[in-house]
């Protein structure tokens, strides 16, 4: 057993994370170390920064979190790196320079773009598309927006963006949205893609209430209400993460990292529009063929990272 | 000798920094109009608060035919059978006469709200009264005469058998008050049992039975029938020593130093063909009755609601007065507003902030600099001047007694140095010691060379204190009369110049 | 002769007892105890750091609020003129090249023009500040976001970062002694200089201050613009302490900031309805709220209760208050 | 009767919704269509529960900031004593409304016995609500919303939402409290001088409480009517309503003071927000400038209405 106590904190109360809890249950018990999935009551940038502080205060000396904001939070993980606590962004990344150990999670921009691209092969290859996203502020929602855009535009003449709807990461505003515009624009739409957890679900439920199957669409994340769409042919597919194996492998990582291990220059990381430091967890497109069981296709990432990471990122005496 | 239908046995109320009332008896029977007085900040209004549940006594008892009673709030009082007119205006503006005058009890017909039945039963009482104005107007729109006979109405039209009324001619004029004087006679004579609290001692004598004096909060005297007293024992019993008449000398009046001319105005309040000159050293009076349009007048000149057409000329200059500041910083008009609470104070801040807001720009130096001490300093003098009765310069305005309130009112302008003040119904609620000291002041301040514009509806104030009297009616001048203070000679001339009009 | 004109009569040791800044006080050094006794990591200097920052900025925000609530207002658009205005500045630090205070002068200014343009809509339309500053809330939000594209600043120069890590005696963030001077110098204002006294006079009756010759209107301007140059401050504060000038900073068009603007005020004893003032109050109020958030989030609470424990504890705290000031005013007016 | 409504306080805004409207159509055909329709009625409905939560509280000169708190839990307690308790479908709104009655009886009798202002009770009850929210649901969705639930959300009749009938009974119940009955006008008179109608023997606690539990009750339908409209039993149900729960009273021509309300101007502050956003979309504004443009309109259609009222001033 080591003395690391690891922190798993999310942006806010949010089911996305739930399986981190689960991470970081497991973690504790498989490396004979304490983790502990953290909370902050808001989904707000300050909220979570207050979490951090109360949490070093209360002696957690490893960090897992997802930036509240993108920028932002890398001030939080450099105070903590002045403590000598070693952080990693998780789900989401920190833009360079960042005191973050490295990023494990989802290329935000890179799932938009092959959830667009799997849009559009659904398509048929061209057709009017809308696009459903997260708040503005958030830097995220500008990569996904350009990410669609770059994966539109590499699909030739075909494809056209004749909406996007951005800020409706709240129900009610996402519903009222949603529907106005495929009451307007409903039969001028081809396909629907969808980047953020909220839309997602409402659009996926919009569909099925006008039972309408010729629109198509891709979501992102895994709500059951978008799974079960997928199952019934509204939807065609959706963009899954793997929040299980971020908190698992992050979880694991940090204890090496509190034991003396540090991270590898020449190691295989990917780069992305954010950071130069990014281990993909997983991203996978599943369409109705995979939905019942694309756990299990996540456990073998899961494992799959799991088996080369040391040797691959780490450098430890 | 009757039953007492409300008694009160060593009250005891004590506020911070103030004993209101301190051991005070009070006997009241039924078919009696007992009045109870007091100078200003006496207790009152305090022990009026008592018997309505308003206030919880600190000691003491209270006896409602004979059994003990404690009223936790108005409404245990109400349902006790006592209503009570209070000295504080306590309206919904917004809604009609009628509502507001039935709020204690609202006719339900299934369950709602039976209008018809709510405008009837209210109008009977408006009839009453004398009062001109429709059941179903908001009340916002009536004048604070025409609301304090409402109040007035609103407790009327509960029949109790126990009728408090604090002050509740105050504002109206005498041809009102006579109305409602009928009134409350006719309730005596059926067997109400009347509480009248009032500073005017007329009124006192023409109506009531027995008097109640207090002083400091504690009985100067207990209940003795008028008859035996006269206005000489009833001063003694207020203020402790006698009476004192204004000591007015003689005042010079430079007819040829006109400061406020007005030619031919119109406002867009409703006033036409205003013709008036104010001079220097001279007090002029306003007289009307209510609804007049004296206070809008006033209003107009200080910038609220503009001039339409006419001229303003103030000391020679003709003179634009687009709001408030300009009047008093420019051309040094101040007014005194007859309606305390709502213009006239800010009674949630203290003493000293109320006196202080008209010369804190002259108080203060760079950037606005302005120590508490120096702000305080500069009013003190008015607070002694006009005897406001005040635990200290910090105490919430709200918390003073009406009277004291009133004064400082007064003492806000006075610390103003005007040269030309308005004031209107200054004397409403104070005490007759302070009336006096304030009639010295004003005929001081005239004396001094400022002009004094005097509107008031208590004629024999303004026999008193103007050297010229404009009558005013329908928001035009009816007519001057000169001032030779005989009471009885001015009152007819001025009512002649009313009737002429109401005859035309 | 009851005409008492004296100094401060009526008050003494009860009357202290019986004031809401006392009573907050009282609150919060039980508060710490508690915490401190409960929880060794809240004392420690990382804590007490940190959390004199949080304090510092929601002080600052809270005052912000302060000034327009005092004009019987109020001011929705607090977090998004903090958020325009510190774009302002991070693009004028780190794009334009303008020195750091320089860029600072302009961001406050700039949040004063702001708040500027809030009081003049509120005067001259004539509605109720609440409707004007939802509107420019929005507004302002908006043109941000069309401006920078939602782009943050995060390259801003070291010597303005480095704010953020202000401390003195190893655990006091350079942010608390700057809200703490930024509250003194608003009560002087609102206590010593007749500009201020307007403003209060004015928010307590304005039609009473109007006749006694207050501009009221342009109070109301002043203390918009005011409110404004606070907001834009403790944008400053929090965009050093992130270390970037973030649109994301008050949360979705800037109600982020929204609840420490309108607790602290509330909590402080500053009326909604306007007209009265206590800086000590919004300062104090501030600072129950913030330790209160801290000490709960150290205690070993499932993760998803502490929001609930929030609302508990801060609605035992008023009733603590509350049951304070009752007894001691009985106390104060039966001696 | 016609110069009645000419002059009323809410006229102004219902020429406001009007040229809105028209204006829309104009641009943008596919506003008129059945289904757009039928969408702004959804939205209509929830919202105007929402603001005449808060409108009831704002006429007796409070405010309540845990509409959408109450409104969150409610929802989250009628999905999940669906999903787990398998309640049937009445039971479980009754549940929903006694949990609502409950949380207003705390909000009303806390802030009448303690005297504290209801902003900071509120504002506490607020944490209290959402946090028990979080704490049963531990931010994850009820998802077993009964069918006959998730029909009711989208069943329509000629193009009227089915879900129209409880706002509408709603508004029609509460304009005949605050325009007919004793209860409703207690309520005005407490919020325009509560001192004034304690002096009047009104029972201001009495008044005070079932104004707060109508306030949750209304907030609870709000509640259940987002469940039965977005399917599933959100925990982030009521996080938005705050703003427009005030924005329309105020709107509509609501003294924040208290004292005075309008529940046909509150109901066309509701359409005047509700056509903006629905333009916003319908318009394709670019999501860049969306709001800019909702600021403005906001600040348009509320000068608008002001401009006309002083013209109507003098006359
Ligand atoms: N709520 C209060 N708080 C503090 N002091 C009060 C309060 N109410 C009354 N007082 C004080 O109690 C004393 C008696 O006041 P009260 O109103 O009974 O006088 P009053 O006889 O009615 O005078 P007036 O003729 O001026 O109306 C005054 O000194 C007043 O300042
Ligand atoms: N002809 C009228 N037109 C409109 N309002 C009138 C008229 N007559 C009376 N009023 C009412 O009376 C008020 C004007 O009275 P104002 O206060 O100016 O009279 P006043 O002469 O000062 O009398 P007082 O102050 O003694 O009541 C108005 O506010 C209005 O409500
Ligand atoms: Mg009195
Ligand atoms: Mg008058």
């Amino acid at each position: 057993a080591s003395d690391t106590k690891v922190a798993l904190v999310p942006g806010g109360p949010h089911p996305y994370f739930a399986a981190w809890e689960n991470a970081a249950a497991a973690a504790a018990a498989d490396f004979g170390i304490e983790a502990e999935y953290r909370v902050p009551a808001a989904w707000e940038l300050s909220k979570q920064n207050e979490m951090i502080e109360s949490l070093v205060a209360q002696g957690f000396n490893a960090f897992l979190v997802f930036p509240g904001d993108a920028n932002g939070t890398n001030a939080t993980l450099e105070e903590l790196a002045a403590f000598d606590i070693p952080s990693a962004a998780l789900a989401g990344c920190t833009v360079d320079p960042t005191a973050a150990s490295f990023c494990l999670g989802t290329d935000v921009a890179r799932s938009a773009y092959l959830g667009t691209k799997e849009l559009i092969e659904a398509m048929g290859g061209s057709g009017r598309i809308a696009h459903f996203t997260g708040f503005l502020v958030d830097p995220n929602t500008q990569l996904r927006i350009e990410a669609v855009e770059q994966a539109v535009a590499e699909a030739g003449g075909g494809v056209e963006i004749i909406q996007v709807i951005a800020d409706i990461d709240a129900p009610e505003p996402a519903d009222e949205k949603i529907n106005a515009f495929l009451a307007a624009r409903g039969s001028e739409v081809d396909g629907i893609v969808t980047t953020a957890w909220v839309p997602s679900v409402v659009a996926a439920t919009s569909l099925r209430n006008l039972g309408d199957k010729r629109i198509r669409m891709v979501g992102i994340d895994h709500d059951e209400v978008v799974l079960s769409a997928i199952e019934d042919g509204f939807v065609d597919g959706t963009m899954l993460q793997n929040p299980y194996g971020q908190g698992y492998i992050g979880s694991y990582a940090m204890d090496l990292i509190r034991q003396g291990c540090t991270m590898k220059e020449d190691a295989p990381w990917q780069q992305t529009a954010q950071t130069a430091h990014f281990i993909d967890s997983g991203t996978a497109f599943v369409d109705a063929d995979q939905v019942k069981d694309y756990q299990a296709a996540m456990v073998a990432v899961t494992d799959e990272i799991m088996a080369t990471f040391k040797d691959d990122f780490l450098v430890c005496n | 000798m009757t039953e007492p239908v409300l008694a009160v046995e060593g009250a005891t109320k004590s506020f911070p920094g103030v004993k209101a009332l301190d051991g005070v008896d009070f006997v009241l029977r039924p078919g009696e109009i007992h009045a109870l007085l007091g100078e200003n900040g006496a207790g009152k209004s305090t022990l009026i608060k008592i018997l309505t549940g308003v206030h919880l006594p600190d000691s003491g008892t209270v006896r409602l035919f004979g059994e003990p009673v404690r009223f936790r709030n108005a409404r245990a009082a109400i349902q006790a059978g006592i209503s009570a007119v209070h000295q504080e205006r306590n309206l919904i503006p917004r809604m009609s006469v009628a509502e507001n005058i039935m709020l204690e009890d609202l006719p339900e017909r299934f369950g709602f709200v039976d209008y018809a039945a709510v405008n009837e039963r209210a109008l009977l009482w408006i009839e009453r009264l004398g009062l001109a104005i429709r059941p179903d107007q908001p009340v916002r729109s009536l004048s604070v005469a025409q609301m304090q006979l409402v109040e007035i109405a609103k407790a009327l039209v509960l029949e109790a058998r126990i009728l408090l009324m604090d002050e509740p001619t105050a504002s109206i004029t005498p041809h009102e008050t006579e109305v409602l004087f009928g009134l409350l006679k006719q309730l005596r004579d059926q067997g109400a049992a009347i509480v009248f609290v009032s500073h005017k001692l007329e009124e006192v004598f023409e109506l009531c039975d027995r008097v109640t004096v207090l002083r400091d909060g504690r009985n100067a005297c207990n209940g003795l029938p008028i008859g035996e007293l006269d206005r000489a024992d009833v001063v003694r019993f207020m203020i402790g020593r006698d009476e004192r008449t204004a000591k007015l000398g003689d005042k010079p009046v430079d007819a040829a130093d006109v400061v406020l001319r007005l030619d031919g105005v119109a406002t867009s309040l409703g006033h036409a063909g205003i013709d008036l000159e104010l001079r220097r050293g001279e007090i002029l009076g306003l007289y009307g009755l209510v609804g007049a349009g004296r206070s809008e007048l006033a209003k107009a000149l200080v910038g609220i609601g503009g001039v339409t057409a006419g001229t303003v000329t103030v000391a020679g200059q003709p003179a634009v007065v687009p709001d408030p500041t300009t009047a008093l910083q420019r051309y040094r008009i101040g007014y005194v507003s007859e309606d305390r609470k709502g213009e006239g104070l800010i009674l949630i801040h203290d003493v000293g902030r109320n006196i202080g807001i008209t010369i804190w720009r002259r108080l203060s130096g760079w950037l606005g600099w302005l120590g508490e001490g120096r702000a305080r300093a500069a009013c003190r003098p008015f607070v002694e001047k006009l005897a406001i009765r005040t635990p200290s310069m910090g105490q919430k305005v709200g918390n003073l007694s009406g009277g004291n309130q009133q004064k400082v009112s007064v003492a806000k302008w006075l610390a103003a140095d005007c040269d030309i003040l308005i004031v209107d119904e200054p004397t409403v609620g104070i005490d007759i010691k302070t009336k006096t000291d304030l009639h010295e002041l004003l005929w001081e301040l005239a004396s001094s060379g400022k002009a004094i514009l005097l509107i008031s509806s208590d004629m024999p104030e303004m026999v008193a204190l103007a050297d010229r009297i404009l009558v005013m009616g329908g928001f035009r001048i009816l007519g001057e009369v000169r001032n030779d203070h005989d009471y009885g000679r001015m009152s007819t001339a001025i009512m002649g110049h009313i009737h002429a009009a109401e005859a035309a | 002769m009851a005409t008492a004109t004296t100094g401060r009569g009526g008050r003494g040791a009860l009357g202290l007892l019986a004031s809401n800044e006392v009573g907050l006080a009282l609150l919060i050094a039980v508060l710490v105890a508690i915490f401190a006794t409960v929880n060794p990591g809240f004392t420690s200097p990382f804590n007490l750091f940190a959390l004199s920052r949080v304090m510092g900025i929601d002080m600052v925000i809270g005052l912000s609020m302060m000034v327009v609530l005092v004009t019987g207002g109020l001011n929705l658009a607090v977090g998004s003129i903090g958020v325009a205005s510190v774009m302002l500045g991070g693009w004028a630090m780190q794009v334009a090249g303008v020195p750091v205070l320089p860029s600072m002068t302009l961001a406050v200014a700039f949040g004063a023009f702001l708040g500027w343009i809030n009081g003049q809509l509120t005067v001259r339309m004539g509605v109720h500040s609440f409707i004007v500053t939802l509107a420019t809330m929005s507004l302002f939000f908006g043109a941000m976001i069309v401006a920078t594209r939602a782009e943050a600043f995060n390259a801003l120069p070291r010597s303005f970062v480095d704010l953020g890590k202000l401390r003195y005696g190893g655990f006091v963030s350079g942010m608390l002694p700057l809200a703490l001077i930024v509250g003194l110098g608003l009560w002087l204002f609102f206590n010593r200089t007749s500009l201020g006294r307007e403003i209060l006079a004015a928010g307590a009756n304005p039609q009473a201050a109007e006749l006694s010759g207050v501009r009221v209107n342009r109070t109301i301007v002043v203390a918009h613009a005011l409110s404004g140059a606070l907001g834009a401050l403790a944008g400053l504060m929090l965009a050093a302490r992130n270390g970037a000038a973030l649109p994301s900073m008050a949360g979705h068009i800037g109600m982020g900031w929204l609840l420490p603007a309108f607790l602290a005020p509330v909590l402080g004893g500053t009326l909604l309805t306007g007209g009265v003032v206590s800086v000590a109050g919004t300062v104090l109020g501030a600072a129950m709220v913030t330790i209160i958030t801290n000490g709960l989030l150290q205690l070993q609470i499932g993760e998803f209760w502490v929001q609930m424990c929030l609302g508990l504890i801060l609605l035992a705290a008023v009733l603590l208050d509350r049951a304070r000031s009752v007894i001691a005013e009985r106390r104060r007016s039966v001696a | 009767m016609l110069k009645g409504i000419w002059g009323s306080d809410w006229f102004g805004l219902f020429v406001v919704a009007l040229v809105a409207g028209t204006g829309l159509a104009l641009f943008q055909p596919a506003f008129l269509s059945p289904f757009n329709l039928y969408v702004l009625l959804i939205s209509f409905s929830l919202w105007a529960l929402v603001a005449m939560a808060q409108m009831v509280i704002i006429a007796i000169g409070q405010m309540n900031l845990s509409v959408g708190a109450i409104g969150g839990l409610v929802a989250i307690s009628f999905a999940g004593s669906m999903e787990v308790w398998g309640l049937p479908v009445p039971a479980a709104i009754l549940l929903g409304l006694a949990i609502a009655a409950l949380c207003g009886l705390l909000n009303g009798v806390m802030t009448h016995v303690t005297g504290i202002s209801a902003f900071v009770i509120t504002l506490a009850t607020l944490s209290i609500f959402k946090g028990l929210n979080i704490g049963i649901t531990e931010a994850q969705p009820f998802y077993g919303v009964p069918d006959v639930v998730k029909a009711f959300g989208n069943a329509r009749f000629e193009g009227l939402p089915h879900m129209l009938i409880v706002p509408v009974v709603a508004i029609i119940l509460i304009w005949l409290l605050f325009n007919r009955m004793v209860l409703g006008r207690q309520m005005l008179a407490l919020g325009a001088n509560r001192h004034a109608a304690e002096l009047s023997g009104i029972r201001v606690g009495r008044v005070v409480v079932i104004a707060h539990v109508i306030s949750a009750v209304l907030a609870a339908m709000a509640g259940m009517l987002a469940v039965a409209r977005l399917q599933l039993g959100q925990p982030t149900i009521g996080d938005d309503w705050l703003i427009l729960s005030f924005a329309a009273p105020v709107i509509g021509g609501a003294v924040l003071a208290g004292g005075h309300i309008s529940v046909i101007g509150t109901c066309l502050g509701v359409v005047i927000v509700t056509l903006i956003n629905n333009a916003l979309v319908l318009l394709g504004i670019d999501p860049f400038f969306v709001q800019l443009f909702l600021g403005g309109l906001i600040l348009i259609a509320v000068g608008l209405n002001r401009w006309r009222e002083r013209r109507l001033a003098p006359a």
